[in-house]
């Protein structure tokens, strides 16, 4: 059996797996003799990407692996192709979501506490049946607390490759670099306070 | 709690405000909020999804706030209770249903707002002495991951903005001619059941002896003419090596006096057997 | 909004179903001002055809449409993209597809008459789910059973047009299934079989 060249290999397994490949996966594809080196995989996948350019696909990293995505340009083309619209998700959901994944490990009450709202939950059992969140442990405080923390499914989804790729969080601002004269007629306290207040609170649910 | 809820009624929850048309970075749903219910009079239907797009008291507030282009540092209590307590109010008269964390937000509300009319104690001059200072800290905290959570549902995600490619994998093609089941083909079956039967070997219920002909009646009784059985079906490894092959005889024997028929859709498939009509 | 050649759009499209689209489905998808003939679907269909004369895909036509797959050629490459896990019919659901493919209209009844055993509602549930059998009747007799058929997506995974294209009861077997560790001496015949080797036989009365 003569070899294809290698993007048509990989490019026909990652169609056929419709999503990601890691490097492994794809090396575990060839026989033990003829098994390309990763950074020869790398090179079939870039060349690939260099194939697609005009097209309307994408070879991508993403958490789990490489895989071949419908470029978003193509997208208006695409929407009527399904019947229904994709899924919004909730605030609630989404603000859920979001507090696990910029402070995970966190608790269910800790996420409480952020948002100021019990968690329904559906939301914490769609998140998790989603795969995109999962229990990684438990807090040692009375209880036991179940700590939850996003999964390579979130990364995959949301098309990053690692969680430093999640755009920054929002500064936090201490109250004391506030101008003295918009206080209640307090004195002003900015010469008392701490230069860095802490961001990070533990709260135990 | 009961402190500010004979001063604002609904009417003038809001009053006299000034509002913007727009309400900046407000969003409802997806659409900016492009007005207000200035008077709180809106029909209680409205009232209620407007109500409904608040994730809690810190997001009401937020809201309170920003809508008055305000530094979140710099919150006017006595303003913001005043506000706040209108809203709890209207939606304990429509009886919505009123989460406890509004009326717990209430309460804390309140409370600094009290706490700053009151004369402050000279000496205490630490930076815990404004009572805001958790509610800013909190608001602030959830504001950060509010924004996060917009910033994620703007991030291009599978489903909406992309689509993972996939092409179907066919099934190696298949057609022609089933060959004749060939003697190798039988006892690659053979040994796929003897295989088995040694897993059994252990059991040895009984070692019972299987005459072929016996056998042959039996299998023969298993079979229709009608429909196929599997052959492996008839080779019981329970028996043990033995009883397989007197079962593997009985059928040979059955085959070589055209009583039973075996088919097999390609090698190594499964074999069939049926009797002769 | 500069629309991509045709056939890019028909690709990702196809790609992005992961299925067959019909013509009239691949129309829907353009404005009305601005849509696409039957033949011109057709032209662009056989020049993406063409681009992938010397690539792993292939598209081809299928009962229920136009749909882009792997090249058997390539087929071979990625016999092993499964291994890590096995979505793998069992024999008795796989048995009961078969009859209900060459017995249909059948009941279930029916079914377990000829395989000789009873099946279990999660067999059934199984099949319907993945859209491979559907209740296609009830059969006039006391209780009125159900009675089942095969669909179009069962004929679109087998990659055939219509049923008559079915081959034998015996082929719709995984040759893998046959347990590969026989030892017991005997040599090793793999080989002198062809995956194309030739099976045509009507077990069907």
């Amino acid at each position: 059996m003569t070899m294809p060249p290698l993007k048509h290999i990989l490019e026909a397994a990652l169609l056929a797996a419709g999503d990601a490949l890691s490097l492994e996966h794809m090396q575990s594809l060839f026989p033990d003799t003829d098994r390309p080196d990763k950074p020869r995989l790398r090179a079939a996948l870039l060349e690939l990407q260099q194939d697609y350019l005009d097209r309307g696909l994408d070879v991508v990293e993403v958490a789990s692996g490489w895989r071949i995505q419908v470029a978003s340009g193509m997208v208006p083309w695409l929407s009527r192709l399904w019947e229904e619209k994709p899924v919004r998700y909730s605030r609630a959901l989404l603000e859920t979501l979001a507090v696990i994944a910029y402070r995970q490990p966190v608790t269910r009450g800790e996420i409480e506490e952020v948002r100021g709202v019990s968690i329904s939950t559906t939301i914490m059992r769609t998140l998790q049946d989603r795969g995109w969140v999962r229990v990684i442990g438990h807090r040692d405080v009375p209880g036991r607390p179940a700590m939850f923390g996003t999964t390579r499914a979130f990364l995959d989804h949301f098309n990053l490759k690692s969680l430093d790729q999640l755009p920054s969080l929002g500064e936090l601002r201490d109250l004391n670099e506030l101008h003295p004269e918009l206080d209640l007629g307090f004195p002003d306290t900015a010469d008392a306070a701490g230069p860095d207040s802490p961001a990070r609170e533990s709260t135990d649910g | 709690m009961t402190v500010e809820q004979g001063e604002a009624r609904p009417e003038e929850a809001v009053p006299g405000e000034e509002l913007p048309a727009t309400v900046p970075g407000v969003r409802v749903g997806k659409e900016p909020l492009r007005e207000l219910p200035r008077d709180l009079y809106i029909p209680p239907d409205a009232l209620e999804v407007f109500l409904e797009t608040f994730e809690g008291p810190l997001d009401l507030l937020l809201y309170l706030i920003r809508r008055q282009n305000l530094d979140i540092l710099d919150i006017p209590i006595a303003a913001i209770t005043r506000q706040y307590m209108g809203y709890v109010e209207v939606m304990k008269e429509l009886r919505l249903e009123l989460a406890a964390e509004y009326l717990v937000m209430a309460a804390v509300l309140a409370e600094i707002k009290s706490r700053m009319l009151l004369p402050r104690p000279p000496q205490v001059e630490d930076e815990e002495s404004d009572p805001r200072a958790e509610l800013v800290r909190r608001l602030q905290e959830y504001e950060r991951y509010k924004n996060a959570a917009e910033d994620l549902d703007s991030l291009p995600r599978l489903g909406r903005d992309l689509h993972p490619a996939t092409a179907i994998v066919p099934e190696v093609p298949r057609e022609s001619p089933a060959p004749d089941v060939s003697l190798d083909d039988l006892l690659m079956a053979l040994a796929d059941v003897m295989a088995r039967a040694e897993m059994f070997s252990h059991h040895h219920v009984q070692r019972e002896v299987l005459s072929v002909r016996e056998r042959m009646s039996w299998t023969l009784q298993q079979l229709n003419s009608e429909h196929f059985t599997a052959f492996s079906s008839l080779l019981r490894p329970e028996e043990g090596r033995r009883g397989v092959v007197v079962g593997f005889l009985a059928i040979l024997e059955l085959i070589r006096e055209s009583l039973l028929e075996l088919v097999q859709a390609e090698p190594f498939a499964p074999i069939y057997v049926r009797a002769r009509a």
